[in-house]
């Protein structure tokens, strides 16, 4: 035992050891609370940081024991899964100074930060998977996790919202559960490897195969919430703006996605999916998704809300991405799974504060609030430019990617879809930026707090703007390494020349 | 060194049982905790030797069987004797703080405590059958004696429906040991293996094995057989509940499961497997539905056990004329189903126990906002909910995993379903707690946090059941080849 | 048609008595009696069914001694029960609820 | 030692990039304000004092940044540099103090985005440059806040976004045929393409839209007219040249001839050039008629490059001259807006005087002998000679060139008439006075000495036409004029009745 074996290990222990303390401690001690919160967030992103580095340089990291008969615990650190650790650990810690700051006074914070960090915990493992069934391990534990989370409030709406989304998890789960099963029971265990397992395969397996990819996708894909199964998310944003910030704007969500990503790369094989026929309709029905949840997000007056439809089509990016037959769009589809988080991260902490500084939940609300808090606003506008996919933000670069990617391969009608959802993001910020930029402000604001010589707490004012910085950053600086943009390039290098 | 052991399993519970009869509440406590202690390291002892040196077989006081009584001491065995310690324990430790030391009947706890766990380690480790019906007389006489301790018309009542419905299960069973021995000449099982590899199958045996099984169904609560349960593991206390639904249903399952392990392949036939586990299903379904729709807490947990030995009869059809790996999937599926159902139930009516300590009212409505208190027994009931729901990394994943393989393996695929569709369902009424529980009402302003040693209890056990998904293939291991042992006939 | 098996046909008859009354009589001692009767009838087949060449099988005999020492103490407890459910309650049936036909053993 | 060109051009994109972060103190407004004509600065010197050549490689930026300045860039440059500059001097002096902060933060903006496409030359930061133009313009058109402006700037942000969208589609078809990042590699590329008139439609209407194309112009008269005159002027200006700019370094010049999309250019470029004139002259506000006339010239450009494009050997010479009719237009238009905004003095003479500086720039662009006008139309027909074009429409450019001379005049008439109803007299604040001057002189006198290129289509000295060049200069004007008082004569006629 190295210690390359326990850095993943440490890496998921920090933020679950940190849960279990803060459930310990008393409901009053806040400033211990926020140690701990602070100082497992940093210890966590210092272990991703030194596992980045030592991927990068090809060391193996990893960990595994026999847990049911037949079935190995496999945790394993290789590009993508550190593309995942990186963005959560990365978000976990501004998230938890901006929760810190969100919860002031509110109730019922240990539980809240203890089964947050459970949450990210989850995050992590997931992240580090290195087979199906540890993966799915993971996923159900984050299921469980969010739940009081999503509940938090513990209004009947929240309940009611809870109560969906457990409805729509725990289904999803179960089916994944008999996708896994399946698949083991056809080819038993199967670790994640870059290149797949199913190139040349026995001709004999492809019906099951085809049939369990099915059902692998419709249960990863209800947290992915692609088209029908994204019923939960909008309802889940009844949550307190930290959690629709982390965990519906990248844990949750992106566990989905990561999840059908890791399927179709390192399960089944870019080449394999292909050759069975499965990419095409995946790419339909992501296109399917992105369009469907634009136009749905027109519609929406709740800014929460609105943001939930965006992610919803925002997150079938990543999806649409990999399931283009090609390098360059695959790179494309994954650094979106870290540019949809930063810049959803950033949108989701902003409207977080406009209802905790001034009470708005509703756009036609947001008249003038630019003036009353521009730092918020500029990282607002920032995030939605991003989601619009203006240059040279991180949205761009996704879309651009993408696009090459799929004019590489001659899938035209993908371009189509990128610009439709580009017009339809525009078509549902703009308006917004416009409310919040040149709108007179009303009399006065629905429920206004005052937080001294910034805008709104400190706690609450730096993490959007460091998101929105973030933003601007992996845009611009794409092509450095170490950028989501090369950290993609080179998962896809392992990928498609194992 | 093994002998002492076995002598100190055995006769440490008889002993106490006889030793706490003649004591008050407050000293009878004392005094089991000594024993418990004792019995522990023994049962430790004894994995810790079997789990190293393999099985054997012992003889009681050097007389052999048929007149003598045999013990069959295998790695299934004794996981189950390790199991019975620890749960057992637990519900001694937290009655000892639990049962109020004043109401004069209540001393009667603690010599039934001790015969039902002398009876629980007897049909562990019996090996023929008669022997395995006293042990489940024992059982079921201090368990109904259990229930009755709760003193009110309500519990006598449950206690002798409880007590009706065992004996005439008993009976049933007996009435099949009879015929075998009639038709065998032998009471072990072994020797009726040995007797049909001989003999072809003489008419009308299946007969003693359908009565065999069908009193142990109806011991074990299996649909539409379930009636008893409910009331009376709704109505006890709570660690009595703990004990009946974590240990004493198993131990009847765990004979009727030995008996078709052994004999179902020569005497059962496939209709028989089959309407068994659709009658498993039938319970996972409906004890789950009636568990959602339950206004008591108690009963909420009651009906989930109901579902929760659904599962436990899928054994006979995925083990019926299937291939060998199949076959062992599913005994080990089945038996990480016991183990982890039996711990996470346990801890479960504890942690209702304690909240109901808590809130003063045994109804669900009585949780709202509860969660706001932090209360750690609501945090072990839901650890142990998710055990129940079959949620990874819990044993009960581990086990739903294993008979998923199984019933995929097999071809059986209509009990994938049936698998599927339970954890959903017990996830329904799982949530309904936790739903409550994170009700936010201003009504909810007095909590009352019970001891720390009760709360303790229940959060150890859920955390075993949680883990024990971990650490499955080890404990597995130990029960290598569970079930089947080659012995002298 | 040997004595024994006679025994053991008879035994099948109490059984089939003792179970009808078990599930069809409402008063609870009406029930035990019941129970005890079934018992009997096991007993019975227990001890008429095995049989050697050499005259009856002794083991069924040292069986049965011990299963009725365990109904004794059976009835012994149901007695207890219902008696102290009677003080508590003044009834003598658990028929307070409607019972379901056929799935409950009542 | 570094270069300065690199420097400076960072400096030039930078400075008014971060100048809007001045805007988080509320003490530093008036600092804000001062500092507005100082942003241009670096990119001035750059402009003027750099020989084009050098090149900024930023691997690290986007997909591989480069920026560079060649000669058509150099104009461009400098075009933006000074009219914003001028423009930002008569900010100073014009600006009332509502919402200061939030229109020098797009203004800065947008002027990061003019500058920074100029000099981009790869894909990524080329397009980003142009839609930080794009969006920030939004803000200085609906500035004023009134109701009109909010429609405007509606129409403005719809048509866009579809315009980035177009831009973005046909970029990304380009790029990926190209398989480069660059823009220099793209004509190559787009010729050679099987999607090839896919891809030119996508620009042609893409950089269209800014570039006031006909039928896409719909927000230009809208928009330019509501914002605040140095916003007007720089709009009409400077920003509307992106457009064009785009096109220069995209479509595939001197690749292989495409008489069909030249003769659509062509077309498109007669009915803005004329069309916009008819519609013009009907409008009651100066700014109105000046955005049309924006609109009208812009037509005589696209018409140059639809000859460019129909024309493969001709596109060399043809691209400057589009570049300095380009300059000389920009700065001309600049002076124009800017003059929207004077007060007149009280004195007869001063008056005189202050409608004479009106005046010249507007009979500039109409090809007044002497002034910068002169010069670019007659390289403009110098460059589009019949005899040496080859492809069918070649013979009606002659007569369109005509008719766009008169089209102009008669615009810039119909201006100075609108212009006198609306001007009051009073007292003009010293800058914005300092800027329009400034403005006036650029556009007259220090265009001499700018760096531009006729393509040695026009003899030396340029500045003095040839008296058959006179001719052909002043006939379209006497035309215009003849019409004009007609029209004027006739509505007295109505008047009386």
């Amino acid at each position: 035992m190295t210690l390359n074996t326990w850095i993943p290990v440490l890496a998921l222990m920090t933020s679950l050891i940190a849960s279990l303390v803060i459930f310990a401690l008393p409901e009053k001690g806040y400033r211990l609370r926020t140690a701990v919160n602070l100082g497992a967030a940093l210890l966590k992103l210092g272990l991703v940081v030194v596992m980045v580095w030592g991927v990068f340089r090809g060391v193996g990291y990893g960990v595994s024991f026999t847990m049911v008969p037949g079935v190995t615990f496999v945790l394993k650190a290789d590009a993508f899964s550190m593309m995942f650790a990186g963005l959560s650990a990365v978000l976990w810690l501004l998230t938890t100074i901006y929760a810190v700051g969100y919860l002031e006074d509110s109730p019922n914070r240990s539980r809240f930060f203890g089964f947050f960090s459970l949450c990210v915990a989850s995050t992590m493992g997931i992240a580090l998977a290195g087979n199906l069934f540890t993966f799915f391990l993971f996923y159900e534990m984050l299921t469980l996790s969010t739940y009081p989370l999503v509940v938090h409030r513990g209004t009947e709406k929240a309940l009611k919202a809870g109560r969906t989304y457990v409805i729509y998890t725990l289904t999803g789960g179960a089916v994944l559960l008999l996708a896994i099963a399946w698949l083991h029971g056809v080819v038993g265990d199967l670790p994640f490897r870059e290149g797949g397992h199913f190139t040349g395969s026995d001709p004999d397996i492809h019906r099951s195969l085809t049939l369990i990819f099915i059902l692998l996708v419709a249960g990863l894909g209800v947290k992915a919430a692609i088209f029908p199964l994204h019923g939960w998310l909008p309802q889940a944003m009844v949550a307190p703006a930290p959690v629709s910030a982390l965990l519906h704007a990248v844990a949750v969500v992106k566990a989905g996605a990561f999840g059908i990503v890791r399927v179709v790369h390192d399960v089944y094989g870019v080449d394999a999916s292909s050759a069975l026929g499965l990419l095409e309709p995946l790419a339909w029905l992501a296109a399917f998704t992105i369009i469907y949840a634009s136009v749905r997000a027109l519609w929406q007056v709740d800014l929460k809300r609105r943001l939930a439809f965006s992610t919803v089509s925002q997150v079938s990016y990543i999806i649409l991405g990999v399931s283009i037959f090609g390098p360059v769009a695959a790179v494309g589809g994954l650094v979106h799974l870290l540019h949809q988080g930063i810049m959803k991260i950033t949108l989701f902490f902003c409207a977080g504060n406009y209802a905790e500084t001034l009470g708005i939940h509703r756009i036609d609300e947001m008249d003038g609030a630019g003036r009353r808090m521009p730092g918020t606003s500029v990282a607002f506008t920032i995030g939605a430019f991003g989601m619009i996919g203006a240059p040279p933000l991180a949205g761009f670069i996704t879309k651009w990617t993408m696009g090459s990617g799929a004019l590489a391969v001659n899938m035209d009608w993908v371009v189509v879809v990128l610009v439709a959802s580009s017009l339809l993001n525009a078509a549902y910020f703009l308006p917004v930026l416009y409310r919040l930029w040149f709108r007179k402000p009303a009399a006065h604001w629905p429920h206004e707090r005052q937080w001294g010589r910034l805008e709104t707490s400190a706690w609450l004012f730096w993490p959007p703007l460091l998101t929105a910085v973030m933003t601007v950053m992996v845009g611009v600086l794409a092509s450095l390494p170490f950028s989501p943009l090369s950290w993609a390039e080179l998962i896809v290098l392992r990928e498609y020349s194992p | 060194m093994t002998l002492w052991l076995m002598a100190g399993l055995l006769f440490t519970p008889l002993a106490w049982a006889v030793l706490t009869l003649l004591m008050n509440f407050t000293w009878g406590r004392l005094v089991t905790w000594v024993g418990i202690v004792v019995q522990v390291l023994v049962s430790l002892g004894l994995w810790l030797a079997v789990s190293r040196d393999g099985g054997f077989y012992y003889g009681l006081g050097g007389w052999e069987a048929p007149l003598g009584i045999e013990l069959r001491v295998d790695g299934l065995a004794v996981t189950f004797v390790l199991l019975t310690a620890v749960v057992a324990s637990a519900c001694g430790w937290h009655a000892g703080v639990y049962i109020d030391a004043d109401k004069p009947w209540h001393r009667y706890f603690w010599p039934l405590f001790w015969f039902l766990w002398s009876g629980l380690n007897a049909v562990w480790l019996g090996g023929d059958l008669f022997n395995l019906y006293v042990g489940l007389e024992l059982i079921s006489l201090s368990a109904v004696g259990l229930v009755a301790l709760g003193g009110k018309a309500g519990a006598l009542r449950a206690s002798i429906r409880y007590l009706l419905a065992a004996l005439l299960g008993s009976l049933a069973y007996l009435l099949g040991v009879a015929l075998i021995y009639g038709q065998f000449g032998t009471l072990s099982i072994a020797g009726v293996v040995f007797w049909l590899e001989e003999h072809p199958v003489p008419a009308g045996s299946s007969l003693a094995l359908a009565l065999m099984v069908t009193g142990l169904a109806l011991k074990t609560a299996l649909f539409p057989l379930h009636r008893w349960l409910p009331p009376a593991h709704g109505i006890a206390k709570s660690p009595v509940s703990a004990l009946l639904s974590a240990l004493v249903v198993k131990a009847s399952f765990y004979i009727a499961a030995r008996l078709w392990l052994e004999l179902g392949e020569p005497l059962g036939n496939l209709a028989a497997a089959q309407l068994v586990g659709l009658l498993g299903s039938a319970a996972i379904v409906w004890g789950s539905w009636l568990a959602c729709r339950q206004l008591e807490l108690k009963q909420v947990v009651a009906y989930s056990s109901v579902a929760q030995i659904g599962y436990l009869f899928l054994l006979f059809p995925l083990t019926y004329s299937v291939s060998e790996s199949v076959t062992l999937q599913a005994q080990q599926g089945i038996t990480l189903q016991v183990i982890s159902h039996a711990l996470a139930k346990a801890a479960m009516f504890l942690a209702a126990g304690n909240l109901i300590l808590s809130t003063g009212s045994s109804r669900v409505d009585a949780l709202k906002g509860v969660s706001r208190f932090l209360p750690f027994s609501l945090f072990s009931f839901g650890l142990a909910g998710v055990s129940l729901m079959s949620l990874p990394p819990s044993g009960g994943f581990a086990a739903k995993w294993l008979l998923l393989q199984a019933s995929l393996g097999s071809g059986q695929w209509w009990w994938v379903l049936v698998l599927l569709v339970g954890g959903l369902l017990s996830a329904a009424y799982v949530f309904r707690i936790y739903r409550a529980s994170f009700l936010e009402s201003s009504e909810t302003d007095h909590f009352y946090h019970p001891p720390r040693s009760l709360e303790i209890i229940p959060m150890i056990l859920a955390l075993l059941s949680l883990g024990l998904g971990l650490v499955s293939a080890e404990v597995l291991s130990v029960m290598a080849l569970p079930f089947e042992e080659e012995g002298s006939p | 048609m040997t004595t024994p098996l006679l025994y053991a046909l008879a035994g099948a008859l109490l059984c089939g008595i003792g179970l009808f009354g078990l599930l069809w009589l409402r008063h609870l001692l009406r029930k035990l009696l019941a129970f005890n009767i079934m018992g009997s009838g096991v007993f019975l087949v227990m001890v008429g069914l095995p049989q050697h060449q050499s005259g009856p099988d002794p083991v069924p005999q040292a069986l049965v001694l011990t299963g009725i020492v365990v109904a004794i103490a059976a009835t012994a407890l149901a007695v207890v029960l219902i008696r102290r459910y009677y003080h508590l309650s003044g009834m003598s049936s658990l028929e307070d609820e409607p019972s379901p036909r056929g799935d409950d053993p009542e | 030692m570094m270069l300065p060109e690199p420097l400076l051009v960072i400096m030039a994109v930078c400075l008014p990039l971060l100048y809007p972060a001045m805007a988080l103190r509320a003490a530093w407004e008036r600092a804000m304000r001062y500092a507005l004509p100082v942003l241009p600065l670096p990119a001035l010197v750059l402009a003027l004092g750099s020989e084009p050549g050098w090149q900024l490689e930023m691997p690290w930026l986007l997909n591989g940044g480069l920026w560079a300045v060649d000669g058509v860039r150099r104009l461009f440059l400098l075009l933006t540099a000074v009219l914003w500059m001028v423009a930002g001097i008569y900010a100073v002096g014009c600006l009332r103090p509502d919402h200061l902060r939030r229109f020098c933060v797009f203004w800065g903006l947008t002027l990061a985005g003019n500058l920074g496409l100029t000099v981009a030359v790869d894909i990524g930061s080329f397009y980003s440059f142009f839609a930080l133009m794009t969006f920030a313009g939004y803000g200085l058109v609906v500035h004023e806040g009134t109701n009109e402006a909010i429609r405007a700037g509606r129409v403005y942000l719809v048509m866009a976004v579809l315009g980035e969208m177009a831009i973005l589609t046909g970029l990304l078809l380009a790029s990926a045929a190209a398989g480069s990042q660059m823009l220099a590699d793209l004509p190559e590329a787009i010729a050679a393409s099987p999607r090839r008139d896919l891809i030119m439609a996508l620009l042609i209407a893409g950089f269209g839209v800014k570039a006031g194309l006909p039928l896409l112009h719909f927000w230009l008269p809208l928009a330019h007219p509501v914002a605040p005159t140095p916003a007007s002027a720089v709009l009409s200006g400077a920003m509307i040249k992106a457009g064009l700019l785009g096109w220069l370094v995209t479509l595939p010049f001197g690749e292989v001839a495409m008489p069909g999309w030249g003769a659509l250019m062509i077309v498109a470029g007669a009915v803005g050039a004329i069309g916009a004139a008819v519609l013009g002259v009907c409008q009651q506000r100066p700014k109105a008629v000046l955005a049309y006339s924006s609109i009208s010239q812009m037509g005589l450009m696209v018409l140059m490059v639809g000859v460019a494009l129909a024309d493969s050997g001709r596109a060399p010479v043809l691209f400057s001259v589009i570049a300095l009719y380009a300059l000389h237009h920009g700065l001309a238009k600049g002076s124009l807006f800017l003059s929207a905004g004077v007060s007149l003095p009280a004195g007869a003479m001063r008056r005189a005087v202050v409608w004479l500086l009106i005046a010249l720039p507007g009979l500039s662009l109409a090809g007044l002998p002497f002034t910068s006008g002169a010069l670019a139309k007659l390289a403009m027909k110098e460059g589009l000679l019949e005899n040496r074009l080859e492809f069918a429409l070649a013979g009606y450019l002659s007569p369109l060139m005509t008719a766009g001379a008169v089209a102009t005049l008669l615009l810039i008439l119909r201006y100075l008439w609108t212009l006198s109803a609306k001007l009051g007299t009073g007292h003009n604040p010293p800058m914005l006075v300092a800027g329009w001057l400034a403005a006036v002189g650029v556009s007259l006198v220090a265009f001499w000495w700018m760096p531009w290129e006729a393509g040695g289509l026009v003899e030396s000295p340029v500045w003095l036409p040839a008296p058959y060049q006179l001719w052909a200069l002043v006939w379209p004007m006497l035309i215009a004029l003849g019409l004009a008082l007609l029209t004027l004569w006739a509505s007295r006629l109505v008047k009386q009745r």
